[in-house]
């Protein structure tokens, strides 16, 4: 029998401040008018010529989005440096590539495993790391990714498809539609992948669990303090980041007709980086923003060939260490300003204060030892 | 010796010293007394350039400091004990005690250096292989003041000398720093305890919510009973 | 031993020095914690009743923070028990122990710094009591808890204000405010006044004051006099973490062994800062 | 003759064990000193080596000219590294982020431009020392012992110049504190440059010394980035005894996995092995916690 110690203050209670709560509520006319600009958009972009091609481009946009939102969820606003999101994705690609190549599943059933696999893989992963401080977690997960690409490459036939991947998967059967008609129901499908996995990760990030990860970043000791879970909080968001990674995963492979070896090269885990370093570490709107900036990049300095890699790894460098906060603020700070309907206060995305700079990357913030 | 003219510093968004004029004379004393947590330590700060100086000067025998760094400003012969000692804790009680004397010209002559350290704390050559974080309250004060005479100071600052110890051992830490003072080296104490700093102090002033609001010969201001308890609380 | 009388506001407990037969709400038997060979803290036994607020006192360095550490479980003791409200937690984790009624507050004043004060007092609303805590929504129970808790502190209308950027006496009653939304029985209160001037120092000592006459029971740690005299009922001297002495604080002072080796030159009872002596 | 697989298994983790020693050396010096967990360190270390390889291939110097000129590459563009990247962030509280995030980028930056200027065929760094002799029926190559040679000296020379001189202990002075550091007139920032240069010079020796053994192309610096992590982070962070002791336990380990239990297994085995090792010892062998002083 807890004892009740009702705190009855003989102050009166005060009104919560709206704008200071982690709880948002989105106006529904937003999220309505969102919604059906995304619906609206291959009807209006089929009468361009190159129409066929941006919806190519949205398609892919979605997918590095939500992959990226995901990586930004456990990093950004759980600070766990994790470097295993490209080997999720590939858990999730193979997974329904395997079934739906191997067994001859059909692609729509099999591509729901890549999700499931990919969140198995994440909580084996988890297990032992998150336990850990930063730079152990950056050591396992690079460790799981090495590990996940030399199996990939060697691993038995039926996964390695002779060390260059899986390369005849069954697309997704879509009846006898073709060309731009077959494309613009592929967008449909992504533009829901990537809707369910946005709403989910807002959902998350203003909820107990999402406030819970931040004060973990900000101050472990203090958050375990207050009754948080370390093991417990984290481990559910790093199943959340792996459970839409993997269906991204699973979406691409349908989407290529394959999934090759070449995913873990580290230009992928760059691009993903740079999304998330130039949007907004640690904010809703960067890592969108961050897909959206680094595909138009792609497509301009297409010209350009490698030196492409080149230069995104000197763009990340330069934003990561003068411009930490990214764009998303500045551009969200602006909006507020002058068009003002958003609230003025998100979580903060500049990195957190370390009170106490001799913690890992996660920052314990407070000192241990003695009194 | 130091001369301070018109300080303003503080930190991100607060200012905490709004023009603050004091100075040092030559083998003086002085120490500026206050109570917690109104500038007496970011004055000192403000001082070595570790807290950035928003406006005024600092001039140390005639040179102006105020832009230098901290390095710079140490290497220039004003010694700064920091509040809490921020020793080396995982360094030996000798390791430490030679840091005090990295400044180029001084590293040279650091064998002598630290046996006139010894002499004045014997216990420390006892324990010169111990490392720091392994000692107590006390002894990591003592350290932190041989740490300070390792190098050519031509004026040392200390913070707090009191701060944190045992009324017992703080009478050893003022004997020990009275004998700094004998030996002709100009001082500027920041504290808040008045009843220790009778022998040391030769001019005191009172800080009060980052300005100072009295200042005057020792011996008349610390027999101001009234005056005391409306600052130490 | 038989689960305590709710440890509500019960008057006889808090008024007088706290009668024998009273069940402690927290015990500590021998309780020790080492770090590499230094004992910060060496077998120290005392116990704390309901209701009451009980200090300890000791310099700097004389292991009081690290034995808050143990009893909070943010470290774990290296020998003794602590049995809090008759259940022993030496080998809890520091959530799990939070979660059970008993809330601490840190010497460095630490926040959620990049959350707003609102956020910083519901993460310990939501996660600070025993029962599942919410993972998609936050509660009324949670809500209503931690807006008590500010309105307690003084921060009601500084909700939307990042925690960061708040000055020092704030940053501590947000401290303060995060741990009674966790509707604590017991709060550790670590130097709740270190680093305030004189007028800070005396609004701290009346909300910590309130908070007590509420009927959370109290243990502070502290080595300013001024706070310990206006506000303890019985007090705990340590030194290099050892007992020295324990009692109401009127006695104790008068305990030549604290004044020899704690108090050295001032006079007992006297306030803390002493005139010159010649 | 059982025994030649034991030699074998010997020689090859006293091989490997230098091998890692040499490459965590340089990590851990940065780890420890300025607490840049630098994973930029692989792609130093492919700078030495390729500036080596340009000047054997086009200068037709010798691999003893190539070496310095390696080492200094490599110490030079750590020093860039510093001064543009580490030096606006020290001391501010976004110091891990940025700079872990600044060094995967430059990592990648290195090895697309080395695409970019080496095309991607794979390279062949001369060794030092050439030639071999067979001892119960294993290879000992002269390159191999040099390495371990150089891997002892060098950890040697960083223990020594840490302990004993007044730029080493100034350096273990600003690891512990920074602030009372400048307050000795220890100039902090320049410091965090020696640190740095110092830590790419070590990743370059170990770029020319190593290349020998495996192909060089652009992305080969990875591996070494992930086997250095894993001494640094196994030996405890930032303990350069840590990293010595950890390099020949972690070398010899998979040098009998591969001998007895086949080359398949060596890196699943080293995963295992770091998975085992962070749960019973998180701090690793050396490590007092996350802050382990040098």
């Amino acid at each position: 029998m807890s004892a009740e110690t009702a705190v009855t203050p003989p102050l009166a209670r005060p009104a919560p401040n709206e704008d200071a709560a982690p709880w948002r509520r989105v106006p529904l006319v937003t999220v309505g008018g969102v919604l059906l600009l995304g619906v609206l958009v291959p009807i209006l972009l089929e009468r361009l010529e190159i129409g066929d091609y941006l919806v190519t481009l949205l398609i892919l946009f979605f997918m590095q989005a939500v992959v990226a939102q995901s990586w930004n969820l456990i990093m950004g606003y759980g600070g766990i440096y994790s470097f295993a999101q490209v080997a999720l994705f590939a858990v999730g690609g193979w997974t329904t590539g395997v079934l739906a190549h191997s067994l001859g599943w059909n692609p729509f059933l099999s591509v729901l495993f890549a999700p499931v696999l990919a969140t198995a893989a994440a909580l084996l992963i988890g297990l032992p790391t998150l336990r850990l401080r930063g730079t152990y977690v950056v050591l396992l997960t690079l460790a799981f990714h090495e590990l996940a690409r030399v199996f990939a490459i060697n691993g038995p036939r039926f996964i390695s498809g002779g060390g260059y991947g899986l390369v005849t998967v069954a697309t997704f059967p879509l009846g006898d539609a073709v060309g731009a008609q077959r494309n613009t129901y592929l967008y449909y499908l992504a533009l829901a992948v990537f809707g369910l996995a946005t709403f989910v990760i807002w959902r998350v990030i203003h909820s107990p669990l999402g406030a819970a990860a931040t004060a973990l970043r900000d101050s472990e000791t203090y958050a375990v303090s207050r009754g948080v879970n370390q093991f417990r909080v984290r481990l559910i968001l790093f199943a959340t980041s792996a459970f839409f990674t993997g269906l991204a995963g699973g979406y691409m492979t349908h989407y290529e007709g394959g999934i090759s070896t070449s995913v873990f090269d580290l230009s992928r885990l760059i691009d993903l980086l740079a999304m998330i370093v130039i949007g907004g570490w640690g904010t809703f709107g960067g890592p969108i923003l961050g897909a959206a900036i680094v595909i138009g990049l792609d497509q301009v300095l297409v010209g350009i060939g490698d030196y492409r890699a080149l230069a995104e790894g000197l763009i990340v460098a330069v934003i990561a260490v003068f411009a930490p906060r990214g764009l998303w603020p500045i551009i969200r700070d602006a909006y507020d300003r002058y068009l003002g309907p958003e609230p003025p206060r998100e979580a903060a995305g500049d990195p957190p204060a370390e009170t106490d700079d001799r913690g890992g990357p996660t920052g314990t913030g407070v000192t241990e030892g003695g009194g | 010796m130091l001369e301070v003219r018109g300080l303003a510093a503080g930190y991100a968004g607060s200012e905490v010293l709004h023009g603050v004029d004091l100075t040092v004379g030559e083998g003086e004393g002085v120490v500026v007394l206050g109570p917690n947590g109104h500038g007496k330590t970011t004055l000192l700060r403000a001082i070595t350039g570790l807290v950035s100086v928003r406006a005024g000067q600092v001039i140390l025998a005639g040179q102006d400091i105020t832009r230098w760094r901290p390095d710079v400003i140490a290497a220039g012969g004003l010694v700064h004990i920091p509040q809490g000692d921020l020793l080396f804790p995982d360094m030996t009680v000798r390791e430490n005690l030679l840091m005090g004397a990295y400044s180029g010209p001084t590293w040279a002559e650091r064998r002598t250096r630290l046996g006139r350290v010894y002499r004045l704390f014997p216990w420390l050559e006892e324990r010169a292989g111990q490392l720091a974080r392994t000692l107590s309250g006390g002894e990591r004060r003592m350290l932190a003041l041989g740490r300070g005479l390792m190098a050519r100071a031509r004026i040392m600052l200390i913070d707090e000398p009191s701060l944190g110890l045992a009324p017992v051992v703080t009478e050893q830490i003022y004997a020990n720093i009275r004998t700094i003072k004998e030996g002709g080296m100009s001082l500027l104490l920041a504290d808040e305890n008045a009843n220790h700093v009778a022998g040391l102090a030769d001019r005191v002033y009172l800080l009060e919510a980052g300005l100072l609001v009295r200042e005057g010969p020792a011996g008349e201001l610390l027999q101001d009973e009234a005056l005391l308890e409306s600052y130490l609380g | 031993m038989t689960q305590p009388g709710p440890a509500g506001p019960s008057p006889g407990a808090v008024a007088d020095g706290g009668p024998a037969h009273q069940v402690p709400i927290l015990e500590c038997a021998q309780v020790s914690k080492a770090y590499g060979g230094l004992l910060a803290v060496s077998s120290l036994s005392f116990a704390v009743l309901p209701g009451e607020v009980y200090a300890i006192v000791g310099p700097n360095g004389a292991g009081k923070t690290s034995l808050f550490d143990c009893i909070s479980g943010v470290s774990r003791a290296t020998g003794g028990v602590i049995r809090f409200r008759d259940r022993e937690i030496q080998g809890l984790r520091a959530h799990q122990i939070c979660r059970l009624g008993l809330a601490r507050t840190f010497q460095t004043t630490v926040a959620f710094d990049s959350q707003t004060v609102l956020a910083n007092v519901l993460v310990g609303s939501t996660f600070g009591r025993e029962g599942e805590n919410p993972v998609l929504s936050f509660n009324a129970a949670a809500r209503e808890a931690a807006l008590d808790a500010l309105a307690l502190c003084g921060l009601g209308a500084r909700q939307a204000a990042l925690a960061g950027q708040l000055p020092v006496l704030a940053r501590k009653r947000l401290m303060l405010a995060t741990a009674l939304a966790t509707r604590p029985s017991l709060l550790l209160l670590d130097e709740p006044v270190g680093g305030l001037n004189p007028g800070e120092r005396s609004q701290m000592i009346d909300l910590i004051r309130d908070i007590a006459r509420t009927g959370v029971t109290v243990l502070m740690i502290e080595h300013v006099m001024k706070a310990v005299l206006a506000l303890a009922q019985r007090i705990l001297v340590i030194h290099h973490g050892q007992e020295i002495a324990q009692g109401p604080p009127q006695t104790v002072l008068r305990d030549p062994r604290v004044i020899e080796v704690y108090l050295g030159a001032l006079r007992p009872m006297g306030p803390d800062a002493e005139p010159a002596r010649a | 003759m059982h025994n030649t697989q034991l030699v074998q298994a010997v020689w090859g983790g006293v091989l490997f064990g230098s091998v890692y020693g040499l490459m965590a050396l340089g990590l851990t010096l940065a780890w420890g000193a300025v607490r840049l967990l630098n994973l930029a360190h692989g792609a130093i270390f492919i700078i030495g080596a390729y500036a080596a390889y340009w000047v054997v291939s086009s200068l037709h110097l010798t691999i003893l000219v190539a070496l310095p000129v390696g080492v200094l590459t490599a110490a030079l563009f750590a020093a860039l590294l510093h001064a543009l990247f580490i030096r606006p962030v020290i001391g501010k509280p976004g110091f891990d982020n940025a700079t872990l995030v600044a060094t995967v980028g430059l990592s990648i930056a290195v090895s697309a431009a080395a695409l970019l200027i080496f095309n991607p065929e794979y390279k062949v760094v001369p060794p030092v020392v050439p030639g071999a002799s067979i001892v119960a029926g294993v290879q000992i190559t002269n390159q191999g012992l040099l390495v371990i040679a150089a891997s002892l000296a060098l950890f040697a020379v960083v223990y020594l110049f840490l302990t004993y001189t007044r730029q080493g202990m100034a350096i273990r002075a600003v690891s512990q504190q920074r602030e009372a550091a400048s307050l000795m007139s220890i100039p902090v920032v320049r410091t965090y440059g020696v640190v740095i240069t110092i830590s790419g010079a070590l990743a370059g020796v170990a770029g020319v010394l190593l290349s020998p053994f495996f192909f060089l192309n652009p992305s080969s610096g990875f591996n070494p980035m992930i086997q250095a992590l894993i001494v640094t982070i196994f030996g405890g962070l930032g303990s350069v005894r840590g990293a010595l002791v950890a390099g020949y336990v972690l070398g010899l380990f998979e040098s009998f996995v591969e001998v007895y239990l086949g080359v398949a297994w060596a890196l699943p085995g080293v995963f295992l092995l770091i998975i085992v090792m962070l749960i019973v010892r998180p701090n690793g062998l050396f490590g007092v916690g996350e802050v382990r002083r040098l």
